[in-house]
């Protein structure tokens, strides 16, 4: 068994420079990697480029490390609900990319999994689609997306064994697999580290073989962005 | 009398087929799940990652970590999975998800859908619209005839930039179900007590009408 | 709930016909849907295409059919262990066409997520390369590969749900998720099927919006094709 | 004197670093797995679905459900993982299986490999092996370095259908260890017992003979 366990989140965030490529799991403030990101917000590296979904709001998640402009370039799907970010956006001091959110998946999955390149159908006709190749398949017109990779991907897994394999729950697993597959070194952070032999080998998410570093989270503050609730009669 | 967001939700109901998949937009889209008639099995597909979505928890049992594509707190259905977001996509690409209805800033003859972006003013992303546009067979559009301005959101083609092209394949609004032809927007039905007048005066695309157009039943 | 049970086997393959192209999963004798074969094995249908990684031994899995000469072509990856089947294919009654294992399972998964075509290294400048296109990325060159589909896919899994849901046991997984993704009509065979909501949808391998109908298979003798053991000092 | 398949294996083990992931092929290359020296973590990859693979399992505890890409009945290990066909060569393909061990028929000085077809005689497949020889950064084949019929199989130029181009890192065979460089096969190590000559007379290809050749170290 090849061991994946740091210590600490100073050693599983050894090697982080600035101006490089992040990837970091979550679907809005939902399986977000919490402590990564915390620890990186007070690091001092700037001129990132970051892969994720969302973009945090304005005080958690990436928005902590858009708040201190450490973020040179942001490459999403979905970027509302974040004010600064939106004005950084439109003054031009942040780059952003924003891409279909299933070509996203996609792209990530690719990356992890040697493809280079993959015809969808998702933006053809649309700004998108721009300077990218178009092919007709099924009476369909497709367009070419390529893959995307990182220096470091942080992903967030509900529980993971010293071996690194993953167990996610809920809709909390979103990217996080996918952006594991494409990081060169991927660091996932966990709510409970077990041993290895302890997850059913059957009913992991994510195999260890994508994960270079694992540890357990400090805490998980868990934020929920829409409360909504129905009331018992 | 034009119809409110919950009854344009309650009209796309009827639209949904006994043992479908559907994905529900944000907003409009949403309400839709209210409505499902009895003996219509349908469930719901939420991008981020679940299938067999269920109603919003009751006070006191949201879980942060099961929420829909608009970032709302959910419960699951017995028979409900959860997955990546690839997977997610892969339903959806490839057709598994059978009807998607969704919000739209507008719509186009030719069944060109905007809904991502205004230049300059508002960039929130297209999420996973491209994508569902761009797969599914059956697109609904639910949305207000017009704009806060009073301008038609229906129109002979699209000034904002698009989400997709030659995909919407029927628009119900709080004023009439329209469906997307070939020769351009066809008009099924008129909210009850709207005339055909008032819909071509909120209207700005040519208006296919043959015949009497009826009342949409509820 | 999408209710996706039928009663008997007849039902299962209602509308299978002649000359139509058929995934069948599993991996030599491993996770092949035993009882759909061997229904299929006794109709009188012929011209078949089968997709699977293998081709069954003489007699077991799809050797069956191969027997009776149902099947006109097999899309494939490894094809020992079946003598008839190198009979028929060195004599030209069996058209064969060999493709990468990685390959196969990737087209499979494109097939069914909507993928039309995507570049892989695998099979640059060998004979599976033969007229398909060539690019270079990252140094490397590439070959494009196309999606498959079937009209009808066979899948074997060892728990399903009522919605059909299904979940794999060990290796017995292998191409049945990605096969369940691609057919016009999925027929999953299961061993034990349970009420919806008897599995935790956390742990669901192939969600049951990819399969259009499911079964409890009447019997399963999950032959071992090569039994190797230690023994005990 | 030449080594048999367990040597040709164990010379092989060597060759395995610390904390690798390892994908062996079908005959010799299994054997690799029993070498594994004291203190080297490395698990063991099979392209039908397993990562984790033990030994065989004791009579009478084969699990049908259970086997490797050889379709033998194998065991798991602390810390195995089982996944679909996709997933394994996204593994292979996305270089996170570090090495491969495979067979060979021929191998020729600028790394081409052929295992997979003898035309109008032999057609089993190539199974996962284009995928693995396209994939992985370190290939290394164990093989006899001569045929049944004593023919070379080193080789200037493939003569069958190969499996993959400029692929091969290393050969180890019964006679030698051999590096492939920008300028063909390097004799890195001899066999006990086995002389410089012996393997020339043996090699079909060129060979860069540098200084003295040790023998292989056990």
């Amino acid at each position: 068994m090849i061991n994946k366990v740091v210590d600490n989140i100073e050693k599983a965030l050894d090697g982080v420079e600035g101006n490089m490529t992040f990837m970091v799991g979550g679907f809005g403030l939902s399986g977000i990697p919490e402590n990564a990101i915390d620890a990186l917000s007070k690091k001092d590296i700037f001129g990132l480029t970051c892969i994720s979904n969302n973009a945090g709001v304005d005080d958690f998640g990436l928005g902590l490390l858009l708040k201190r402009k450490q973020i040179k370039k942001m490459i999403s799907s979905y970027v509302g609900e974040n004010a600064e970010f939106e004005r950084q956006m439109l003054s031009g001091e942040l780059e952003v990319n924003l891409i279909p959110q299933g070509s996203l998946a996609e792209r990530c999955r690719a990356g992890g999994a040697g493809i280079p390149a993959f015809f969808t159908p998702a933006g053809y006709g649309t700004e998108v689609a721009e300077g990218k190749e178009v092919r007709e398949y099924n009476g369909k017109l497709h367009i070419l997306e390529s893959a995307l990779t990182a220096d470091f991907a942080f992903v967030k897994a509900w529980k993971g064994d010293t071996a690194g394999n993953l167990i996610f729950k809920g809709t909390a697993r979103n990217f996080n697999p996918l952006m594991a597959m494409a990081g060169k070194i991927t660091v996932a952070e966990v709510e409970e580290l077990v041993e290895a032999g302890e997850l059913d080998p059957n009913q992991i998410h994510t195999p260890g073989i994508f994960v270079q570093r694992i540890f357990q989270g400090e805490k998980y503050e868990k934020r929920i962005e829409q409360r909504t609730v129905r009331t018992k009669e | 009398m034009a119809l409110d967001k919950n009854q344009i939700a309650q009209r796309i109901a009827q639209e949904l087929k006994h043992n479908t998949y559907v994905n529900l937009g944000i907003g409009i889209p949403t309400l839709v799940a209210n409505y499902i008639p009895r003996g219509i099995d349908i469930e719901f597909q939420s991008e981020n990652g679940v299938l067999g979505m269920g109603p919003f928890p009751f006070e006191g049992e949201e879980d942060p970590d099961l929420i829909n594509a608009g970032k709302q707190t959910i419960t699951t259905l017995s028979g409900a999975v959860l997955f990546d977001s690839a997977t997610s996509f892969a339903m959806i690409r490839g057709k598994h998800v059978q009807i998607t209805v969704l919000g739209a800033m507008e719509v186009s003859e030719n069944g060109d859908i905007a809904n991502w972006k205004i230049p300059g003013k508002m960039v929130k992303g297209m999420g996973g619209a491209m994508d569902l546009v761009a797969s599914a067979d059956n697109i609904i559009v639910a949305m207000m005839h017009t704009n806060r301005q009073g301008e038609s959101k229906i129109l002979k083609k699209c000034t904002l930039p698009i989400t997709g092209v030659n995909c919407v394949k029927k628009v119900v609004t709080n004023l009439a179900v329209l469906e997307i032809t070939q020769n351009g927007f066809k008009l099924l039905e008129r909210a009850p007590g709207v005339s055909v007048e008032d819909i071509k005066n909120s209207t700005a695309a040519d208006l296919i009408i043959e015949g009497e157009i009826p009342e949409m039943k509820f």
